[in-house]
């Protein structure tokens, strides 16, 4: 692998040449007025050079357009903070045995797709016995045990069980994010997991198709998990964070 | 094109199919629901909200309740209330609301004279009449198109965004313009009132929202020169509410399958079957085409695998909508390209579970879902897997063709996504018109195989359904890998046994209208 | 139709969202630095809620992302200059009617694909009998000489032949635009008609795939047309600019 | 999946395709041109280029024509001047080039004894059978593949670049990789130097460009475990030159066709069928398939009312390969998917064309270019017109596939185009693998009338250019609509006509080498 330069733009066919392809749509009528309009909106966006390559009506008040230009903006990668799960995720046996090694009882983990959020595939891929992707799902886990509640599960209902079983790990997935719906029901357990006090009495993971570690983080969960993750990452995670905080330790 | 099939089979499956359904009808013969009550309510012209923004249907029902008069039926009560009071159905649901009038105090007991009652009704069947009128004048039958109709949802959340997206979409050669209904709603054991703003996900179904994107439609089909439909969604806890209100409004597809709703909301299997029966025969009075939703098995088991579990569901579901007097033409039985395209012949499989499914249900207007699970970010090989399925929607003759959109994955369809989606769906119809014409099947070969196949595990499935019954099939999750308690889930407290005094003169009426083939 | 807003933003299905799509491969690998490089590219063109919604690798050092986000800039569209031909085009028949009623002799056009360039198919389409789509080229006008040199002409012999046979009007079609091909070729013709003393002698039309009328009015040409544009409309333009001209009018 | 064909057409078709090209070698073979000496001398080893970055090669030709020599051949003077000097073929034309040397003085007359020219020329033929061979040990034949091969090409104008578009496009699936020219470059009379960093719209193609990719390509598929096929123009004025080249650093396709340089190049056509004679022996002799351009022809005119074009050039095309002595399995005949996609049927009708070609010429790896003329700035529409064209791509088995572009009316490939261009051929390969099991062409229907109609009017054509001649129909413009004069067009001024000294031991040496099989 070649060494990541300090100042990087996109690349198209000649390393820097900043070439982005982009689309919108615009509330004007496709014509030369919406063309003229597309072209400053690209420039707006730092582009030079900009082609409007394509632009079509979408009825009589919006027309769409596909751009492409030359980004004028460079980013150095170095000075990124990026914020991923640590050191590389062990394997089921290996998390397996890790358990082994360092815990006195099964490790309980409890999950939901929360809210009335209805998606259950992507809980279901971390926790159920079948997994994904070729992936086993927590339930097939020696030495941790796995209850999943499924979907539109109320924050409240989900700690209260989370109690009841006495849980480790809590794992939340969401899925609907339109208007930014998962920020706040994730927002609001966090809050009341506060307001009960029992916010260190957890590990609690996020999980979905627009999470990623650096968000968890940022809404104050443990960690998160976004697509292309499964359950040995989500286990190698949890069990090394148990470990560290001595819970169930030997 | 055909498949040469074991028609012995299809019999078999049908034979199955009914002894699934036929003791799941008398069971619940016996119940009914707070949504079919307050259907009758809506029948009856009831409509509105109280200061609490509570919809008087649902105060009323509220009322029987707690006066113990539920179990008789909301007709019951209506009916002495109309003879005793004089009043109109809504001015006594504006009285039993501000508390001046008691539904339990009637002047007679035992059955009350219907009169009254049924000249309610029949004013506003009159509505649903004329509106049925204007359609059947209007639409031309998806199944009697060449092409399948195209069929795009909008979802902003905000309904005055929605008619913005939907007339884009007419204007770029849209058939068929769903309202996706926000997160939650199904839940919700009452229909919110008014023109709404604000949902996730999809806009609140209300009456008032119906008709203002009915009026769009109607307007911008004017200036296309064509009928757009509108579909919405009867399930969920308010399933017949919401079916009546469509065939007030002219909508002209409904989705409706109570085994969606057990599976995926987890809705109570007893209630929403019950409420499923009254739906049905609302939707087929109004000539109104059922959607049903064996496609979402598929987003969460392997399209490949569980194949045979969406033709068994058609099967059942064709049955349970035969009892409420639908016709094939009004049923548009689901199914879906939801196999992931990391499989070798996904194409030709797809061929096969879709040329079967034409088979199988010949009257049908099938409705063929996208590729949803397994689209991932990227948006060009995503138009990539919707051309494809695109193609087996035309060459297999689907009747109403949802267009998967490239940012499935992503968030739900922008203006653009949808006119990109249409000109791809154009683009394939056209490109492959003569398909059917060009080649033949190869008797034996891959494509006859697999249906064949898919037929008789079908049939098998359906075998072991009729044995054990639809309720334990449900508990053991037999479809989708979900299972369901038949005496959990949302909704049970709504069902009710009927009362020896029970009446429903409303479905009665619309039962009757349906033997004599007056629809 | 709709008055269109002052201030405008991207459209995806809320009014002035913002919503833009855009795509772009670095040269870094596709991993947790590349998702974050992406985004701070992304960032740069004044995005807001960044969602990399796809990442591939393109090999080991490069990788692609396909990225949505929120344009917090507005453009308004009633400040923009808006560079078009004028009224709008009349039909063949007009123009023929029009050349009919003006002019004395017949209008002598002169095209051909430039430089190194071979694409015919643009200038043909223009000015060949049969046209494209529909609309018969320049050939087919009463009224109008058209005389099609084919591709690879330089811009010398260009001239030559449109002194020669006393052109009135010039068409020039640009294909290849890798590198400003285009951009060089064309300034170097408007030059070669300064330094000969001839640039008033011609009206001097340009077209292309990336041309446009804005961009041949600051090359100094006295037209551009791009795609979707046809005979009709290069002839409309040219006869009503000739009639003003005053050149060979009645 | 077969369409039925009258082989009788078909047979005829060969032979009015014979009575086409046989006329053209006699009357070209009393003519030799300019590259085709230089190619000889770079088959004697001369190479690189002088203080004034003029190629040896050209300087000799250059001293040769001013001194009079050249009607004798480039064979003659250099056996004489090897005898005479004892000097090496590069020392010889350093001398020339340094004016030290005149080629015209030659010691004995007539004609020179060839040894020494023949030893020279041996040594570096030993590089082409090395090359050869082992290409012969690690190349899949196109033809023997069950997918066809993934072919993308490369245009940066950089030579460094284009490897790292090339490298990455080998990790993400591409099979061949083809470098295109820089724009312009078919028209220079000498073959550029080096490593070279800026072309227009392509590369240029020099013998170092050929080695640093070729080096590149090696040691990518090394990490990927196959061979991945090199491709560059064996076309415009150096025809037989870079032939030369190619065969020297293993390229294993060439593009080559006059017709496609006389027709869109403007090329004189005396001068490129004469050149074009030596490409192909050359190129057969080293086991280089050879690409031929008709779908070029679609570009231009409509690829419907044109498509029996293709077919007659295809047949042309193989004539004049056969003559040069190639076998059929490096006839990589050219034709393409530029139907209108508005047009009703267009997937319908491009099967037809494809699964034509694929029968007519069952053991020439085809070569099937993507839609190119009718792709819009659309790039989610590009994307599926190329996924139809993928479709019929490998539905017809065509071997040498390809890949569209969904930026292909914007700019030159960028790297991620080309990645999600193989990810669109891979996942269509992959969904319709067992497409011709499963389906039959219908026998009268629409594919199989359609591919009768374009076989009979290709027939009705090549019978026509029988009768007119080749230059005849090249000047009424037949092909694409474009006439081209007989005298007219680059490079006439370097063809001559054969003195009767004139030798050309190296062609004659292939030829022989071709006819007894060695190939
Ligand atoms: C399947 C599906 C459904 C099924 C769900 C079935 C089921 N049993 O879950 C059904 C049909 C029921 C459905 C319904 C709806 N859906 Co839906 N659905 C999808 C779909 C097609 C696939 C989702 C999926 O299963 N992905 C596969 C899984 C494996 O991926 P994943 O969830 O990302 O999971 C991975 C990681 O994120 C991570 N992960 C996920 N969760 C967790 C949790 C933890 C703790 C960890 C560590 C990791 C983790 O690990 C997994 C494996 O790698 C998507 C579109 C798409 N292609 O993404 C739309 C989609 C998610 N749905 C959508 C919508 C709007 C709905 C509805 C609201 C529509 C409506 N109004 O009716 C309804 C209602 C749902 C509700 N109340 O929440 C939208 C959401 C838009 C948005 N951005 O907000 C999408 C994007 C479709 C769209 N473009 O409109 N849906
Ligand atoms: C057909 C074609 C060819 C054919 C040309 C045949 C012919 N007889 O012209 C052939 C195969 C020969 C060819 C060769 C090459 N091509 Co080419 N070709 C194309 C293709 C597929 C279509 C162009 C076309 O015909 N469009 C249809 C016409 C009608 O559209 P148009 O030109 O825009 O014309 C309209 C308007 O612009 C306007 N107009 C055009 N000219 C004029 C002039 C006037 C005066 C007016 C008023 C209006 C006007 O009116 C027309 C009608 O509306 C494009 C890709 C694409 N889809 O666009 C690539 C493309 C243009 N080619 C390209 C390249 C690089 C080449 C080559 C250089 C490749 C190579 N290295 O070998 C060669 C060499 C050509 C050369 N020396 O110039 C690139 C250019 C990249 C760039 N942006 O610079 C493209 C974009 C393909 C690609 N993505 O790489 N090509
Ligand atoms: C049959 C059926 N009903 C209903 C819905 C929608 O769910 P909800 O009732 O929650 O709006 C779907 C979703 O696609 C469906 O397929
Ligand atoms: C057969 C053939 N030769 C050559 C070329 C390339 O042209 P040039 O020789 O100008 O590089 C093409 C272009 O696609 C072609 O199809």
């Amino acid at each position: 692998m070649k060494p990541i330069p300090k100042a990087i733009r996109p690349y198209g066919d000649t390393l820097h040449d900043g070439k982005v392809q982009i689309s919108f749509s615009l509330p004007m009528p496709s014509d030369a007025h919406g063309e003229a309009a597309a072209k400053a909106v690209a420039q707006s966006m730092r582009l030079v050079d900009v082609a409007v390559v394509e632009q079509r009506s979408l009825g009589k008040d919006y027309s769409f357009y596909v751009v492409y230009g030359t980004l004028t903006e460079t980013v150095d990668p170095s000075t990124l903070k990026v914020v991923d799960h640590g050191e590389k995720a062990m394997r089921k046996t290996d998390v397996e045995a890790f358990i082994n090694e360092h815990f006195q009882a099964p490790l309980v983990f409890i999950g939901a797709s929360t809210g009335t959020d209805a998606h259950t595939v992507g809980i279901d891929a971390i926790m159920n016995m079948k997994g994904i992707a070729g992936h086993y799902g927590l339930e097939r886990y020696e030495g941790i045990e796995a209850i999943n509640l499924g979907s539109q599960i109320d924050n409240e209902v989900l700690l209260e069980k989370a109690l009841e079983v006495n849980a480790d790990v809590i794992l939340i997935s969401q899925t609907v994010t339109q208007k930014d719906m998962h920020i706040r029901n994730l927002t609001a357990f966090v809050e009341l997991l506060e307001a009960e006090g029992v916010r260190d009495r957890f590990l609690v993971i996020i999980g979905g198709p627009r999470i990623n570690h650096a968000l968890a983080k940022e809404l104050g969960f443990d960690a998160g998990f976004g697509p292309g993750k499964f359950a040995f990452d989500v286990a190698s995670f949890a069990v090394k964070a148990l470990a560290e905080r001595g819970v169930k330790t030997r | 094109m055909h498949l040469s099939l074991d028609t012995q089979q299809i019999n078999q499956c049908r034979e199955y199919a009914k002894k699934v359904v036929a003791p799941m009808m008398t069971d619940l013969a016996s119940y009914s629901t707070v949504t079919v009550e307050r259907t009758v309510l809506r029948l009856l012209g009831i409509d509105g909200i109280n200061r609490f923004d509570v919809p008087y249907p649902n105060v009323i029902i509220d009322h029987l309740k707690a006066t113990g008069m539920l179990e008789k039926g909301a007709a019951f009560a209506m009916a002495h209330a109309l003879n005793d009071t004089q009043l109109s159905p809504q001015a006594i649901a504006e009285a039993v609301d501000e508390g001046t009038l008691d539904l339990s105090r009637y002047k007679t007991a035992n059955q009350p004279d219907m009169t009254r009652l049924l000249e309610a009704f029949t004013s506003i069947k009159k509505r649903i009449d004329q509106q049925t009128a204007l359609r059947r004048s209007q639409r031309q039958h998806p199944r009697d198109k060449a092409v399948p109709d195209k069929y795009v949802i909008v979802a902003t959340g905000d309904i005055y965004e929605d008619i913005e997206q939907a007339v884009s979409a007419v204007e770029n050669g849209a058939d068929i313009i769903a309202v996706i209904r926000t997160t939650g709603q199904s839940l919700l054991d009452f229909v919110p009132h008014g023109a709404t703003r604000e949902g996730f996900g999809g806009t609140t179904a209300t009456r008032e929202n119906f008709r203002l994107m009915r009026a769009a439609l109607d307007e911008a089909g004017k200036r296309h020169g064509r009928y757009v439909q509108l579909v919405n969604y009867a399930s969920g806890l308010c399933m017949p509410e919401i079916a009546a209100l469509g065939a007030l409004e002219r909508l002209d597809m409904m989705l409706n399958d109570s085994l969606y709703g057990i599976i995926f909301r987890d809705i109570n299997m007893q209630r929403t079957l019950i409420d499923q029966y009254f739906s049905r025969v609302l939707s087929a009075y109004a000539d109104i085409i059922i959607n049903t939703g064996e496609d979402n098995y598929l987003t969460t088991s392997d399209a490949y695998e569980h194949a045979h579990t969406v033709i068994a569901s058609q099967f059942i579901n064709e049955q349970f909508a035969l009892k409420a007097g639908m016709p094939s033409r009004l049923m548009g039985l689901g199914h879906a390209y939801e196999i992931d395209p990391a499989r070798p012949d996904s194409f030709i499989l797809e061929f096969a579970q879709a040329q079967l499914s034409r088979q199988l249900f010949p009257n049908a207007p099938l409705k063929y879902m996208p590729p949803t699970k397994h689209m991932k970010g990227d948006i060009f090989m995503g138009s990539v897997q919707n051309a494809l399925f695109n193609m087996v929607a035309v060459m297999t003759h689907q009747d109403i063709h949802l267009l998967g959109m490239m940012t499935e994955a992503i968030h739900t369809p922008f203006m653009s996504d949808r006119a990109l989606a249409l000109d791809n769906a154009a683009y394939v119809a056209r490109a492959t018109a003569s398909f059917s014409e060009a080649f033949d099947i190869k008797p034996n070969g891959p494509v006859e195989q697999r249906a064949q196949h898919v037929l008789k595990e079908a049939l098998d499935l359906l075998q072991v359904i009729a044995e054990e019954g639809l309720f334990t099939t449900l508990e053991k999750g037999r479809f989708a890998g979900i299972g369901r308690g038949r005496t959990q889930g949302k909704g049970l407290d709504g069902v009710f046994r009927k009362d020896s005094l029970y009446t429903n003169p409303v479905l009665e009426h619309l039962q009757d209208a349906l033997k004599e083939g007056l629809r």
